[in-house]
């Protein structure tokens, strides 16, 4: 499955259904498709607040889904998801997997003017590397033993002993952001580096302004500016669009995905994955410690029902978190049918007959279809006989409650698509994991995703993954929902928005986009 | 004597303000979990989390924070916000003028509705007009004030068109359009202080109607509106005044729930950000600023009530 | 020629949620252009709704004329009739032909507006003048009310000036359009004697100037002796007796009239008599006979109280640190005795500080400085716990008798408190000493179990003063006990408490303004005047030979309920009452007196 | 009793005895799952037979919520509202009976916490407690305190004046005595007014709380709660919106008429 057969430009579905309406409908896209034009600000309407503009500290996706148009990375990766040189023109790799040297671009600037080199990567990395910056990814250069610069263009990085994800995991998450020398200090406030856009303008929570970068290596953008007006309130945000003050908005309400799609003067452009969800149980609460009480679980939940209710059908379920087109996705799995007589009776087995269970159900105000979710699972819980109660959560106490202190019996989150599989696997499921807040420990999993950190090839990488998804889904160490898809809705005249979505599912890129007058 | 008299509720103002400073502080450092949490959000691990948290200075101990703190508002070091990476004292400077605009304006409608429906309804004390005037500002306040944002949004905004749905515009640049924003969010607000207002003007009025001088006024031949809109009136604005000056609090509280609905980045916006992301300094500073303007809003209500009725004047 | 107003078979009714009420009914009378027609009644006569219906005010306080006419000759010779007159017809006479002054001189001008603004708009309204010819007449208008500092004045707020001055300025306000009739509704009541003076001799002298009638409502018989030509006796909604001062004082038809008038103590008519006379009350002749059977008695020579060197005052914060900057000297340097079974008036206006001196005595306030002894015990000197003990043995009752009865509590309730408070009776002793206490103030037994607002004040307040009997106290403090209820009521709570006296020898210590009572009831008479007492003495000696100057003015201001002594046909004036404040450490000269008589003291100026 | 009977006074006590009884009885005739049962088939139905009120976005019948919900509600506002008067009473009557010192260190603190806008202080108090119902109670509760700490203290302070108190302290009734049977009856039905208006608050509180995640929490029904999931689709749906905000509307709307009338009814000069 390839990715790309997700990816929908609803114009293309709107000409379909324009055929039988007037010809003053026809939206002038399908009329000036391909001749784009120079110019214009795009305003959108961001459903997220922008809050540390520094690419290297942010851990939010709202910051990046904004950064990622101000900065460029050393690697970045393909539709197919395969890692490929952004700001470097090639790299290699030595056959003992310890040195990678990388050949940068020559003619790149920043967008003070001055010249892209390897100090400004050396400076980069090493800015991250250090602990003392805060940087989410600072663990990616965790086996670098030496950054050298043989000349101005040349990058040689030397590894202390084989971590074979290193170059995927420099695509993610602006772990491979080149910033200039010295700029670290302004970061926070003033984004610089040499991506299309250049930042102008920033006002908290009101909105982030960026101009166009005339001198950007791979041609200037099309847009003059893009405005990314942050409106939190899903309705405020649709408002807007439908009022024509806001150009395009991301992450359409899921119940009215269907009904902007039916409106002839707005396209819809959705695709899959933008993340998953999965229900988790804290493997420390003593229930939990018994794999059959887990697989009952698993048992009571109906996915497809679920995902229609909370999602109003806005994704697809699939019984693992690994990325869908990915390699390492395992094809074979299949999520456990709902069998509430089936759940009742293995719980029996595990010495919890109907209504000895009285569990917390954690959930966080920040995902509002985390409570819709919340609410369907309590009656379906009632009825094999556990008594569930919500405990709604703002994000701050659900990090600190259930991400920090591990202090929950059950809850439920979701991650942006991880297409890297050693930075899903590892991170969410070795038992040193950085995001294993369900204390997950499972030897035959650690055995697994150490030994895939080591394995070089990667179609055998890719089998050590399937096992790690297999032994999950067995163990049921936590309950995989589905994908949930993303939504971009526009106006008519907003063009190349084929081109808006990084291949991670939640980025947006500009370059490319641009609005028929 | 009246000089003495503002010193004194100065000095008064002071004093709770340095009280608010330390309840202020002692809350925001109860609450749990902290602002490189909020930074690394679920891409966290403990490590980056322990440098992030040096490097933001939230391993003193308290009294030394505690001073910092006091000490750098005294010298007017704000501080930075943790999460937004903005000097402090230049996003209150943002936001307070936004909040400004909201208040004023929903002051303004909340007390061009209130003061006529509530004369109006004194006047017609215990008849159909009474019942009418107190229900109709009744409902103002029987839903929610978020309820009417949005029923303002849709019916103003979607469906007629007449304003933006959302955002804030720096009326320093566009003036106009600073207030075409800032209307809705504050209609839907006036109609919430509205209710109060209304009954507290009917309460006042009503007093004040059966005050000899407003007989002697009758006697003295003067016509029923002079009686009741200038000899009545006139008496009532300070009380009235009073209460909307109380009312500043609650609106405070309201802006809140109204600033993020409509996308208006003010002080309610920020403070709630602020305590959503456990930015401790910038929790700090909003409750603060807001708790100092809800007092000088209302020590500023007094001096006015002082300009307007001229017994207290004077003593 | 035509009355310039003929009330016939007036009418008014008052729409409740109980049903209609009828204020006013059957009532017809005339005023004659030039003359003074007082309307007297006790409290619910009618008396202030038959001039609001003059008026047609009525109509603003919720009543409807019913039936009736009012027929008022304008200044051009026609007929009007008032009751079925257009708003627009009304408003051109308010204030315009017919001018009103009412009771409250305190609330009766716009506290937010300058003095002149309330006086010119009425000019302006009726008369047509500018702002600057208004504003002349105003000051004309000031001057003719005799205000001190005219020009001053317009630019004041009411608050600025005192309450005999803002009456004034109600009078000229009232006069402003020159009416032909002025109604003035109780106009002195809320007065000091001597202000109350003034205003009345104010009043007769723009009537004679002006020629002008005068419509004057008032519950005071002495005032009306004072001011009528002739009198509308009402009571209950209903006209009693209508006849000349002379005719209605001198040979009253009515029993009601009657009973009105014997109630009305009349000053100096105690004279030459050695101790205090009950008041007459005309009722049944069984009543009577039993009130005849005691008569107050002679003081008993031991001293229950002796006070020495009182002195009370109150601090006036000021300053940024609420720091006293002044003092309210309102009791300084007092001291008088008080005999067993003896009744000491303090007499004096409001601010003397005779309340300020009762309350000082059972420490409500806590005196600066002085001694009070009782019965041999300085309660100055007692604790907290032994001045509760104490108390019991003086008693206080207050003026308003509605205000002094917690009113939701019952009267046994109220009644029982202080004896469970001493633990003096339990059980069936309590409920059999509540039941002889209500016998003895002469309430029936029925009232045991009812509240406070289901009384009259005259009941309430002997509700007031079985509370303060309860405990056996050897003084009462009675502070102002009567002035809030009606004549007829005040008479028979006097004498109530002069039977208290001769049955159970208590002393009162009787605070008032009323010196035409105090003469009646007590056996010593002290003045006070800005905190200190004045005079004090016998009481025939100060009624008969009063020596200290604040004595004199205030006996002579004193109307008297006797229309051959008419005392305020001209202007007259007396020396305002200057300011008890003082900045602290302010030393206040001791009070020496020299004694004209055996034990009549005058203070040394 | 017969202030009961003017028109307003009718409509209040009619409207408060309606939602008593529901709040009392719909518990008894509903059961729980009637309020939470989900029908993925009817989401956002309008009014119909089989849902006279209509459904939510979960398809559950917005009839049964509202009714089981207004027992939730009332009770999250009663109980905030008592504690309230549990602290504030006793605090405003001392302040305003002891006066001097006392007084000014207790309204001091009142007034530092009136400086802090309600809903904040709800909001910071529920953010250190965690959201739950007790929680959101005691957040309610607190943040009203101040308010009828105030007015208690000036009714204290106005009936410390009368005569009454006078003439009880000076026949010997104690401190305690003198607050207990003169100072609180008096200011009682200040107390109960301020009290039935400020349930109606409290219900409102309850629904902004909700917008924050704080307040009853879901599946079960409170009318703050619905109020708040229904903001999502009130374009589409308004009967989501409408249902719960009549029934708060209704109750507003009764409790201050019925406060009204209550104010005159309890002062015994008025029967």
């Amino acid at each position: 499955m390839k990715r790309r057969d997700f990816l929908r430009n609803s114009t293309a579905l709107i000409g379909g259904s324009v055929v039988v309406s007037s010809a003053m409908f026809m939206p002038t896209a399908l009329l000036a498709q391909d001749t784009p034009v120079t110019g214009g600000t795009l305003i959108w309407g961001h459903s997220e607040t922008t809050q540390n503009l520094d690419i290297h500290q942010t851990g939010t996706a709202s910051s990046s889904r904004v950064l990622q148009n101000i900065h460029n990375s050393l690697v970045t990766v393909d539709e197919n998801l395969g890692v490929i040189p952004q700001l470097a023109e090639s790299i290699d790799v030595s056959d003992d997997g310890l040195t990678y040297t990388f050949t940068l671009r020559s003619g790149v600037l920043f967008h003070d003017g001055s010249p892209m080199t390897s100090t400004d990567v050396k400076y980069s990395f090493e800015r991250v590397k250090d602990p003392a910056t805060g940087a989410v990814s600072f663990e990616v250069f965790n086996n670098v033993a030496s950054i050298d610069t043989p000349d101005d263009l040349t990058v040689v990085i030397t590894m202390s002993s084989v971590n074979a994800p290193f170059l995927s995991r420099l695509a993610e998450n602006g772990a491979g952001a080149i910033i200039p020398v010295g700029s670290g200090d302004t970061q926070g406030t003033t984004p610089m580096g040499c991506g299309p856009f250049k930042f102008a303008r920033y006002e908290v929570g009101n909105v982030v302004e960026m101009e166009r970068f005339d001198e950007y290596w791979d041609g200037p953008a099309y847009l003059d500016r893009v405005l990314a007006r942050e409106i939190s309130e899903s309705t405020t945000r649709l408002t807007g669009l439908r009022t024509g003050e806001l150009h395009m908005i991301n992450d359409i309400p899921l119940d009215r995905v269907g009904e902007i799609e039916a409106d002839p003067n707005l396209q819809v452009v959705s695709w899959f994955p933008l993340n998953f969800d999965f229900v988790n149980m804290n493997h420390n609460y003593e229930p939990f410690q018994d794999a059959r009480v887990r697989i009952a679980f698993d048992m009571i939940i109906d996915k497809e029902a679920l995902m229609q209710g909370a999602l109003w059908g806005q994704g697809a379920t699939s019984p693992s978190a690994g990325y869908p087109s990915a390699a390492s996705y395992n094809t074979d799995l299949v999520q456990r049918p709902q069998d509430i007589e089936g759940a009742k009776a293995l719980l029996a087995e595990a010495g919890y007959p109907e209504g000895s269970l009285n569990i917390v159900f954690k959930a966080t105000t920040n995902y509002p279809y985390h409570i819709e979710t919340a609410q369907i699972l309590v009656e379906w819980f009632r009825m094999a006989g556990v008594n569930l109660t919500i405990e709604q959560l703002t994000w701050a106490d659900w990090l600190s409650q259930c991400w920090i202190d591990r202090d929950y019996q059950m809850t439920m989150m979701n991650f942006f698509a991880l297409w890297e599989p050693d930075y899903l696997f590892y991170s969410v499921w070795n038992s040193t994991g950085a995001f294993n807040y369900r204390g997950v420990n499972d030897p035959v999993i650690d055995e697994l995703t150490e030994r895939a950190r080591g394995t070089v090839d990667d179609a055998e990488r890719a089998e050590v993954y399937k096992a790690v998804q297999q032994q999950i889904f067995d163990e049921a160490h936590d309950i995989v929902l589905w994908f949930r898809n993303g939504t971009i809705g526009a106006q008519p005249n907003v063009m190349g928005l084929d081109t808006v979505v990084h291949p991670n599912g939640s980025n947006l890129n500009f370059h490319k986009v641009w609005l028929a007058a | 004597m009246s000089l003495t008299y503002v010193l004194n509720r100065l000095l008064s103002v002071i004093l709770t303000l340095f009280l608010i400073t330390l309840v202020t502080f002692g809350v925001t450092n109860i609450l749990p979990g902290d602002v490189a949490m909020m930074i690394m959000g679920t891409q966290s691990n403990p490590e980056a989390m322990a440098g992030l948290r040096a490097s933001l200075g939230l391993d003193d101990p308290l009294i030394v924070q505690y001073g910092r703190w006091v000490g750098g508002m005294l010298t007017g070091d704000w501080g930075n916000s943790l999460i937004f990476r903005q000097p402090i004292a230049v996003l209150l400077g943002e936001k307070i003028a936004a909040s400004a605009i909201i208040v004023v304006m929903s002051m303004t409608i909340a007390l061009s509705l209130a003061v006529p429906l509530g004369v109006w309804a004194a006047v017609h004390r215990d008849k159909w007009q009474d019942t009418t005037s107190s229900s109709a500002a009744l409902l103002g306040v029987s839903l929610p004030d978020f309820f009417w944002g949005i029923v303002m949004i849709l019916v103003f905004a979607r469906w007629l068109g007449w304003f933006p749905s959302s955002g804030f515009v720096d009326p320093a640049e566009d003036f106009m359009g600073a207030l075409r924003h800032a209307f809705l969010p504050s209609l839907a607000l006036g109609l919430g202080l509205m209710a109060h207002l209304t009954r507290m003007t009917r309460s006042t009025m009503t007093g004040i109607l059966e005050q000899e001088f407003i007989r002697v006024a009758r006697a003295k031949g003067l016509a029923e509106r002079v009686v009741v809109w200038r000899y009545g009136l006139a008496n009532a604005i300070g009380p009235v005044i009073t209460i909307a000056g109380l009312q500043v609090g609650y609106l405070f509280g309201s802006i809140i729930v109204m600033e993020s609905l409509f996308n208006y980045t003010g002080m309610g916006w920020l403070t709630y950000q602020a305590l959503l992301n456990r930015d401790m300094p910038l929790i700090q500073a909003t409750v603060f600023v807001i708790a100092a303007v809800v007092m000088l809003t209302n020590l500023l209500v007094d001096l006015l009530y002082l300009a307007i009725d001229p017994r207290i004047r004077l003593d | 020629m035509n009355a310039l107003v003929s009330v016939d078979h007036l009418r008014v009714e008052f729409p409740t949620d109980g049903g209609t009420v009828v204020a006013v009914q059957d009532v017809s009378f005339a005023i004659e252009p030039g003359e003074t027609l007082c309307v007297v009644g006790e409290s619910g006569s009618g008396k202030s709704v038959t001039s609001l219906s003059v008026m047609r005010l009525v109509e603003f306080g919720g009543g409807t004329i019913a039936s009736g006419s009012l027929s008022f000759t304008r200044t051009d010779g026609t007929q009007l009739d008032v009751a079925k007159a257009s708003p627009q017809v009304m408003r051109r006479l308010r204030g315009n032909e017919i001018g009103m002054i009412f009771q409250e001189p305190m609330t009766a001008l716009n506290p937010v507006f300058t003095i002149e603004r309330q006086l010119t708009d009425g000019l302006i309204l009726h008369k047509g003048l500018t702002r600057e010819a208004a504003r002349a007449r105003a000051l004309e208008l000031l001057q003719s009310v005799r205000i001190p500092e005219p020009e001053r004045r317009l630019r004041q707020y009411p608050h600025e000036l005192s309450g005999g001055m803002r009456q004034r300025v109600v009078i000229a306000m009232a006069m402003a359009c020159e009416p032909r009739l002025l109604i003035a509704d109780e106009p002195t009541t809320a007065l000091d004697v001597t202000i109350q003076a003034e205003i009345l001799a104010l009043i007769n002298r723009l009537k004679r100037e002006k020629g002008m009638a005068v419509l004057f409502i008032t519950h005071d018989m002495a005032v009306v002796a004072q001011m009528a030509d002739r009198v509308v006796v009402m009571n209950a909604g209903k006209i009693v007796e209508t006849g000349t001062v002379a005719d209605i004082f001198e040979k009253p038809q009515e029993d009601y009239t009657k009973s009105l008038l014997a109630a009305v103590p009349k000053l100096g008519e105690m004279a030459g008599k050695a101790v205090p006379e009950k008041m007459r009350l005309i009722g049944d002749a069984d009543a009577r006979a039993v009130e005849a059977a005691k008569t107050p008695v002679a003081r008993k020579p031991e001293v229950l109280l002796d006070v020495r060197n009182l002195t009370t005052r109150f601090p006036v914060k000021g300053g940024i640190l609420r720091r006293t900057v002044a003092n309210v000297h309102a009791v300084e340097d007092v001291s008088f005795t008080i005999n067993v079974g003896e009744t000491l008036a303090l007499v004096g206006e409001s601010g003397c500080g005779k309340s300020s001196c009762g309350r000082s005595i059972l420490r409500l306030i806590e005196p600066e400085s002085g001694e009070v002894w009782l019965g041999g015990r300085d309660i100055g000197a007692l604790n907290a716990f032994d001045l509760r003990r104490a108390r019991a043995d003086m008693q206080m009752v207050f003026q308003d008798p509605f205000a002094s009865l917690n009113p939701y509590r019952r009267l046994k309730d109220q009644v029982a408190e202080p004896l469970t408070n001493f633990g003096i009776a339990k059980g069936p002793a309590l409920k059999a000493r509540v039941l002889d206490l209500f016998d003895r103030v002469q309430l029936p037994r029925a009232f045991l179990n009812r509240f406070p607002h289901e009384l009259s004040g005259g009941q309430r307040q002997r509700v007031a003063i079985a509370r303060a009997l309860a405990v056996n106290p050897k003084l009462i403090v009675a502070d102002e006990a009567v002035s809030a209820l009606d004549v007829s009521v005040q008479a028979q709570v006097l004498n109530l408490m002069m039977d208290l006296q001769t049955d159970l020898g208590l002393s009162y210590l009787f605070i008032s303004h009323d010196m035409a009572v105090v003469e009646r009831v007590s056996h010593y008479v002290g003045v006070m005047y800005l905190g200190r007492i004045v005079e004090i003495g016998p009481r025939a000696a100060i009624f008969g030979n009063p020596q200290h100057a604040y004595t004199q003015a205030l006996l002579s201001a004193v109307p008297v309920a006797d229309p051959r002594q008419r005392k305020f046909r001209d202007d007259v004036r007396f020396k305002p009452i200057t300011s008890p404040i003082f900045p602290t450490g302010h030393a206040a000269e001791p009070s020496v007196y020299f004694e004209v008589a055996p034990s009549h003291l005058v203070l040394q100026n | 009793m017969k202030k009961f009977r003017t028109s307003k006074g009718l409509i209040g006590v009619v409207l408060v005895a309606l939602i008593l009884i529901v709040g009392l009885f719909a518990p008894v005739f509903i059961p729980p799952e009637a309020a939470t049962a989900m029908n993925m088939t009817a989401r956002l139905s309008p009014p119909t037979w089989d849902h006279p009120f209509g459904t939510d976005q979960l398809g559950r019948d917005l009839f049964y919520r509202v009714m089981l919900g207004t027992q939730t509600s009332l009770k999250i506002a009663g109980a905030a509202v008592l504690m309230s008067i549990v602290i504030g009473l006793p605090l405003g009557m001392i302040s305003g009976y002891a006066g001097g010192r006392t007084d000014n260190v207790l309204m001091r603190l009142v007034d530092t916490l009136l400086a802090f806008p309600a809903l904040l202080l709800a909001l910071t108090i529920s953010a250190i407690l965690g959201p739950n119902l007790q929680n959101t109670i005691i957040a309610i509760g607190i943040a009203f305190t101040p308010y009828l700490a105030r007015i208690v203290r000036g009714e204290a302070l106005r009936v410390a004046q009368m005569p009454y108190v006078e003439a009880a302290r000076s026949s010997g009734t104690t401190d305690v005595m003198i607050l207990t049977r003169h100072i609180l009856p008096n200011i009682m039905p200040a107390v109960i007014v301020q009290g039935t208006i400020s349930l109606a608050f409290a219900i409102l509180a309850e629904a902004g709380l909700s917008f924050l995640g704080l307040g009853t929490q879901p599946p079960a029904a409170s009318w703050g709660l619905m109020i708040q999931a229904s903001r999502d689709y009130l374009d589409i749906a308004p009967w989501t919106a409408l249902v719960p905000g009549l029934a708060v509307a209704l109750t507003v709307l009764g409790l201050n008429m019925f406060g009204d009338v209550l104010r005159d009814v309890l002062d015994p000069r008025s029967k």
